[in-house]
């Protein structure tokens, strides 16, 4: 997994398996910060606005 | 008394007969969690695994209910990238059974490591050319998409969507679910292959060998069809079943005709390519190993590997299925649908018994016997515990998240909220 | 601060989310599998220095060089001891299991007396002080002779220390265990004149004839046979083997004839009639160096012929013309009797027709043939002083019956002993001691055996484990095991030189356990004179230490000495000839097949005992390394699988695996069949060195042992055991 | 994996079956130099642990016609295609290899998880699982080996070319200042026993080593024998297995590949 294992040797697998990994993951992460990140700021506003329950 | 919790618009059972419900369910669970215990204590010689059967019904159980909870990506796939729009109406039930599927692939690939506590050595030292590595990776985070996909769902209770933040969280990931789901069906797409790749790599084993494109082999790419095929007929089957047990129709019948048309297709074209693969596979790629298709389906004990099995396998649970739900007039019919989808669903268990159980029971030194198997007491219970937890996510779902949008509609209850 | 519910919720996902970031977790994780990798029940070994001890191998008469490997003060393993003339390196599986019997849990820990049914511990000077006392009162008696010792050897320092203290005591009845030694013996005694081990130089012949000996399968020294046979096949040489199962011999031989169980004899006389016939013996050794060629000509031209011969023993006239043929056409042929790993004598006249073969084409003392191996001479004490009640006990005559009128030319007949107990009202076996030897085990009808033990009123077992033998006796005195104890090994059984090993401690005793000379010299020294003054040696060590003499140097260092010069010496008979015909052999009946015990229509199919490496006979029970190596064709969990060949199994209804009840004239047990077409139609073959009773968890209660469903059967012509089977039944269970 | 070079030794056996009597002496003595386990009951082969395991051939004709041949199983540290054997490429924690310098496939116990992935994937069936905790009778423990470490339970575990041996040949050498090994000073535990001498072990790569000039492996053939008498076991799935078996009867060669099963099941 990682190059500081003994018996590291670097190859293209490496590029192709960690390249289509850290492309999923980034995209989950960033997308569940945004919805984190815009719920927190949704909330915030529309306790601004007086509305005083989520409640449509 | 739980009334608060219940979606409005719909009606459900008595508190009282659905804590029977989940009672007897919780029996059955608790007799998987002693099992489970048994063999985390005492060590995976509580099973009727041998050095032959180093994989045995645990790790076909993987497979299937891997195979059938393809419905999740795929439906998903389907409403979100494909466009069709239809297929919100079960989207929800096909989150929430590949939810329950995936969870469960988890934890029996927990019990069945004989090192469990140190079972994340498979990502800290992991071995990026071993198609194991490719699933635990792609399993994991595609759990992670579902689960992504599940929480809205949650957050929809009616008593948890009142806290703002909830209901905003839940807004914002709707909007963005596409690219959930876009990501979802891409991790699926390698995982379901690496699953068949499991297989496909082992030239070692000339049953399950194949030939491929570059580092993947034609199981890889069978069995990401096959789940594709195979998932939605699951998710029709137990979207059927879950009708008759609350004795309520709970999605339309044009959006279970499209999917099942859908299904059918992906089974039809599926099945000309695994009887191309099966094809290839007798006549060229187990001939140059030195085999014939029949050493593979003969002189077993009982002959519970004999020909049969490939018969059961293509015809009888690949074409058939496909020419029913291909087939209009015959997919419309309840009954026909029902069987076509369980066919089908019994298909993919098949192949998947065959390529992990079959591959390990024939000999490939010509001096050793076919090795036989059947599972201990603690193997099935703990195959059948996440049954038993699935039904009681599945139950408490319905009953207190809105899973099927079109259920107030299609049951009006009088004097409703 | 109020604590509501909305802070308590916080306080719970705040602390969950906090302690995933912080190390901790991850921390336990990383412990946790370093625990895995370390589990305080699995042990680790102990790191020390390693070092080698060179030494013999006494688990078996094979006398193979060793190369015990240790770790600091444990014993790891041993190895074949490489340039040791024996074996070069090589090691049997038992041999290599040594340890095991080393750390065995069924050791005897220290002198135990047996006390209403259960045992006792004592100490060594009480122990050996009661059984002295009980001698004495035998001695006092006046009768010393009802002192008897079974032991498996009879040569080399122990063995000569043994029947030492019997002779000065006044007991002529020293038993060696049988063996088709003794036959071989008899044989050599009978036509060459001397008292001589029989050697067998495989390694140097090209054609061996071999008559069931199982010579990979226990037969002579094993850690020899293995190296001799890939040797000799190296420049060559070919194996035709005589057996009606596809053993492992058979298997490995460059052809396998089968025949009739029993007509070994026959064949070798019909192939003597042939060799004959036609002139192909050596008429230069025939001619001169043999005497009463003519009477052979007689006996083997007489009912003989290869039709007749067919008959017997089922192998066609033209496969016998041509083997005839072929045997006496090689260079420098060679055949080889006893069946098995020759755990039974067999009859006299079948080796004898086979060592006849072996004169007709010369093949005695010369390269390649059988070597007269002399009896080593380093023993030397001066006779012992006797008084009149040891001189007197001396004159009677032995209680085996061995050398009497019924059986003058045996030595030792250990099988007559159970029917000479059982027929006297009081036993004639006043006090019984047992080393090396398991006899209640190892015997053929062993609860006639039992039965005749229990009359004798003391039993003393030098066992170092608890054998079945030790579990009947009134008191055990452990000896040390073959790694822990100094021993002379004055042959190697079958090889076809001189060699002269000694065994060393590799190890400082475990356990309070003595050596067998020092259990011997220390009963003497209780016994008081004039017994004590027959062993003026402080100890063992001592007396092998001067016994040895100039030797000792070179064995402890080389572990061996072999004799370079060492050629064989002439025919000692009064003729000074090979005597095919002489008075003594004329005494012999006529010759016969002895025929299996049982009646055919109640027991249509016959038994027939095999031998594997793979299991311990004799004194010691299989380790369990060897256990553990058994095949699944052999042992499936407690039960014995006994082959048979498919129109038997057939005709029973039976299929692989199948339980079936197996049961002779002597007994029934419970066995399972595997079906080979490598075993005659009507045979059922099993294994012999299960079925114990005694011993640990890995041995005990698993198979059957044979000898409890074969009858003791004997040889007209010299009183040897010569059962080779018996008639039995199978049935579906 | 780096690249093969010339100096790379490729550790591999010859067996010869017509010598090899079926004793035993193998399996026993890697038991002892390796510390595999013993327990009570060890009738089922599939789930007793032995590095070393001697099988039982037959022709399968009837008797008197039947022959029979015992074939000694060690692990056949497969090469594969430039080292892509059957089970290294497979395990998920690269808890085997396949080393380049000595062409040992190589098993780290501490590492594997016990997946069995491996198992599935050899053909031999020499890898084996530790279905138990490994128990020695009281005593026994007296015996173990320091140079191999004993292996828990729930983990998979096999041959390894006595690799400690080579170890100690090494150290031994490079003490008395010697970078290269004699053809003798590195020997497995079982070609040591074997007290018919029908083992036989070396570098393959070395031309003096009398392995190779037995086995005469063929490079442009992924090492085919150019010996009429030898052959590999399942050579034909492309495992490219190091331990060459040699006999003279031609049933047991067809065995060895996979090509008996034609002619015979008719």
């Amino acid at each position: 997994m990682f190059p500081f294992s003994f018996e590291w040797v670097w190859d293209m697998g490496h590029i192709v398996f960690h390249g289509g990994l850290w492309y999923a993951l980034s995209i989950l992460g960033m997308g569940m910060t945004y919805c984190i990140i815009k719920a927190v700021y949704d909330t915030v506003k529309s306790k601004d606005g007086g509305h005083g329950s989520g409640h449509h | 008394m739980d009334s608060a919790l219940i979606p409005n618009g719909v009606k459900r059972c008595s508190i009282g007969q659905f804590a029977v419900w989940i009672a007897i369910n919780g029996a059955i669970l608790l007799w998987g969690v002693w099992a489970l215990l048994l063999i985390y204590f005492k060590g995976l010689n509580q099973t009727n695994m041998t050095n032959a059967y180093g994989f045995a019904l645990w790790i076909w159980a993987d497979l299937a209910v891997i195979a059938l909870g393809g419905g999740a990506f795929f439906t998903g796939l389907l409403r979100y990238i494909i466009g069709k729009d239809e297929l919100k109406h079960i989207i929800n039930y096909a989150v929430l059974i590949g939810f329950v599927c995936y969870s469960s692939a988890l934890l029996i690939l927990a019990i069945d490591v004989g090192q469990p506590l140190r079972a994340w050595f498979i990502f800290w030292h992991a071995n990026v050319h071993s198609m194991l590595t490719e699933v635990a990776f792609c399993l994991t985070c595609y759990f992670g998409v579902l689960t992504i996909e599940y929480i809205p769902l949650i957050l929809e209770n009616r008593q948890l969507n009142r806290v703002p933040f909830f209901h905003h969280l839940a807004h914002n990931m709707h909007h963005i679910m596409a690219l959930f789901a876009a990501t979802g069906a891409f991790l699926s797409f390698f995982h379901q292959g690496s699953l068949g790749g499991v297989t496909g790599v082992l030239y070692g084993r000339p049953f399950g060998f194949r030939t491929g494109l570059l580092v993947w082999p034609w199981t890889f790419f069978l069995y990401t069809w096959s789940a594709a095929a195979c998932g939605p007929c699951f998710t029709i089957f137990i979207t059927r079943i879950t009708e008759m047990a609350t004795g309520k129709k709970l999605v339309k019948d044009n959006v279970i005709d499209l999917l099942a048309k859908i299904a059918g297709w992906m089974l039809a074209t599926y099945m000309v390519a695994k009887i191309i693969d099966t094809w290839y596979w007798a006549a060229v790629t187990a001939p140059s190993m030195g085999f014939t298709l029949m050493d593979f389906y003969s002189n077993n004990p009982g002959s519970a590997y004999g020909i049969w099995i490939l018969i059961a396998e293509i015809l009888v649970c690949g074409v058939l299925p496909a020419v029913l739900l291909l087939m209009p007039s015959l997919r419309r019919n309840p009954s026909v649908l029902f069987a076509a989808v369980t066919l089908a669903v019994l298909g993919a268990c098949l192949n998947r018994w065959v390529m992990v159980l079959q591959m390990q029971a024939a000999p490939v030194l010509s001096f050793e016997p076919w090795f036989t198997y059947f599972p201990s007491w603690q193997e099935v219970a703990t195959t059948i515990l996440p049954v038993a937890y699935g039904v009681i996510l599945i139950s408490l779902s319905y009953r207190y998240l809105p899973i099927f949008p079109q259920e107030p509609e299609l049951n009006p209850i009088e004097g409703g909220k | 601060m109020k604590i509501d519910r909305r802070s308590f919720l916080a306080f719970v996902i705040g602390g969950a989310a906090g302690s995933t970031l912080s190390p901790l977790p991850w921390k336990l994780t990383d412990d946790i599998s370093i625990w895995t990798q370390n589990w305080p029940w699995t042990p680790v070994p102990p790191r020390g220095e390693r070092t080698f001890v060179t030494s013999t191998c006494t688990l078996c008469p094979g006398g193979c060089g060793i190369s015990v490997c240790k770790v600091d003060d444990r014993v790891i393993k041993v190895e074949g001891l490489k340039g040791h003339p024996v074996n070069d390196g090589g090691i049997c599986p038992l041999g290599l299991s040594a340890a095991q019997l080393l750390y065995s849990s069924t050791r005897v820990p220290g002198p135990l007396k047996k006390v209403a049914g259960g045992w006792q511990e004592v100490s060594w000077s009480s122990a050996l002080g009661d059984i002295a006392f009980q001698l004495s009162e035998l001695r006092a008696k006046a009768m010393p002779e009802s002192v008897a010792w079974i032991s498996e050897s009879d040569r080399g320092t122990t063995a000569e220390l043994c029947k030492r203290l019997l002779t000065v005591f006044g007991s002529p009845n020293y038993i060696r265990t049988p063996s088709l030694q003794d036959t071989l013996e008899t044989a050599l005694y009978l036509t060459q004149g001397q008292r001589a081990m029989a050697g067998f130089d495989l390694e140097q012949a090209d054609f061996v004839l071999s008559f069931g000996a199982g010579l990979i399968e226990g037969w002579g020294s094993p850690g020899h046979m293995l190296r001799a046979r890939s040797a000799m096949r190296a420049h060559g040489g070919r194996i035709t083997h005589i057996d009606p199962r596809l053993s492992k011999t058979a298997a490995k031989a460059d052809r396998w004839i089968p025949i009739q169980p029993g007509t070994e004899g026959a064949l070798a006389l019909g192939l003597a009639h042939v060799i004959i016939r036609e002139g192909l013996f050596r008429k230069e050794f025939v001619d001169g160096r043999t005497a009463g060629f003519e009477a052979f000509k007689q006996l083997a031209g007489e009912g003989f012929a290869p039709e007749a011969v067919a008959k017997l023993t089922g192998i066609d006239a033209k496969t016998i013309v041509g083997l005839a043929q072929s045997f006496a056409g090689a260079k420098k042929p060679l055949a080889v009797c006893g069946r098995g790993s020759g755990r039974v004598p067999g009859g006299l006249q079948e080796a004898l027709a086979v060592h006849y073969l072996n004169a007709l084409v010369g093949s005695i003392n010369r390269p390649g043939g059988v070597i007269a191996v002399p009896e080593p001479e380093y023993i030397n004490w001066p006779e012992p002083e006797m008084d009149a009640t040891a001189s007197k006990g001396m004159q009677q005559p032995r209680l085996d019956g061995a050398g009497s009128s019924e059986a003058p030319l045996a030595r030792y007949l250990l099988n007559r002993l159970p029917k000479a107990l059982a027929s006297a009202s009081a036993s004639p076996v006043q006090a019984l001691f047992v080393s090396g030897a398991n006899p209640v085990h190892g015997l053929a009808g062993t609860a006639a055996v039992a039965q005749a033990f229990r009359k004798i009123p003391l039993i003393v077992s030098l066992s170092p484990f608890m054998d079945e033998t030790a579990a009947m006796a009134h008191y055990i005195l452990p000896t040390h095991t073959s790694l822990e104890r100094y021993e002379d090994v004055p042959s190697a059984l079958g090889f076809p030189r001189p060699v002269l090993g000694l065994s060393k401690p590799a190890i400082k005793p475990l356990l309070n356990t003595k050596h067998a000379g020092d259990v011997v010299i220390e009963l003497a020294r209780a016994l008081r004179s004039p017994v004590a003054g027959a062993f003026p040696w402080a100890d063992y060590e001592g007396c092998l230490k001067q016994t040895l003499g100039g030797s000792w140097a070179a064995l402890t260092k080389a572990g061996f000495v072999v004799d370079a010069k060492f050629s064989p010496s002439g025919f000692e008979t009064a003729s000074k000839k090979f005597e095919f015909k002489n008075s003594e052999l004329a005494k012999l009946p006529a010759f016969a097949a002895a025929a299996a015990p049982g009646d055919e229509r109640s027991f249509p199919l016959l038994l027939v005992p095999y031998d594997t490496l793979r299991l311990a006979v004799g004194a010691v029970g299989s380790p369990p390394f060897l256990m553990k190596t058994l095949e699944e064709t052999v042992l499936q969990q407690d039960d014995v699988l006994v082959e048979i060949n498919p129109s038997t199994a057939g005709g029973l209804g039976l299929v692989e695996g199948a339980a079936a009840m197996l049961s002779t004239p002597q007994g029934r047990a419970r066995v399972r069949v595997h079906i080979t077409d490598g075993i005659m139609p009507g045979l059922v073959a099993m294994p012999r060195g299960l079925g114990h009773t005694a011993h640990d968890k890995f041995l005990a209660g698993k198979g059957v042992n044979i000898n409890d469903l074969i009858a003791p059967v004997e040889d007209p012509a010299s009183g040897f055991e010569a059962g080779w089977g018996i008639r039995a039944k199978l049935a579906k269970a | 994996m780096d690249q093969h070079n010339g100096s790379n030794k490729k550790f591999g056996m010859v067996i010869d079956l017509d010598k090899c009597t079926g004793c035993g002496a193998c399996m026993v003595a890697c038991m002892a130099e390796n510390n595999v386990p013993v327990r009570e009951d060890e009738t089922n082969k599939m789930l007793s642990l032995h590095w070393m395991r001697v099988y039982r051939l037959t022709n399968g004709k009837p008797f008197p016609q039947s022959e029979e041949c015992f074939l000694p199983r060690p692990c056949q540290h497969c090469e594969g295609h430039h080292g892509h054997s059957p089970c290294v490429s497979v395990c998920p924690a690269t808890a085997t290899d396949y080393d380049m310098h000595t062409g040992i496939v190589s098993q780290i116990p501490t590492r594997c998880f016990g997946c069995r992935y491996c198992m599935a994937a050899c053909p031999y069936h020499v890898r084996q699982f530790n279905w138990w905790d490994p128990v020695w009778p009281d005593g026994m423990e007296r015996m173990l080996n320091p140079n191999v470490s004993v292996r828990m339970r729930g983990i998979v575990e096999k041959c390894s070319f006595c690799y400690h041996r080579y170890q100690i040949a090494k150290d031994k050498a490079y003490a008395e200042g010697r970078r290269e090994l004699q053809e003798g000073e590195y020997q497995t535990a079982c070609t040591q026993a074997c007290p018919a001498g029908a083992i036989l072990f070396g570098d393959l790569n070395n031309p003096k080593h009398a392995v190779a000039r037995i086995a005469q492996p063929d490079p442009a053939r992924e090492g085919k024998s150019r010996n009429p008498n030898a052959f590999r076991l399942l050579e034909r799935l492309g495992t490219n297995p190091k331990i060459y078996y040699l006999s003279t009867r031609e049933w047991v060669r067809k065995a060895g590949d996979t090509e008996v099963r034609k002619p015979e099941k008719a």
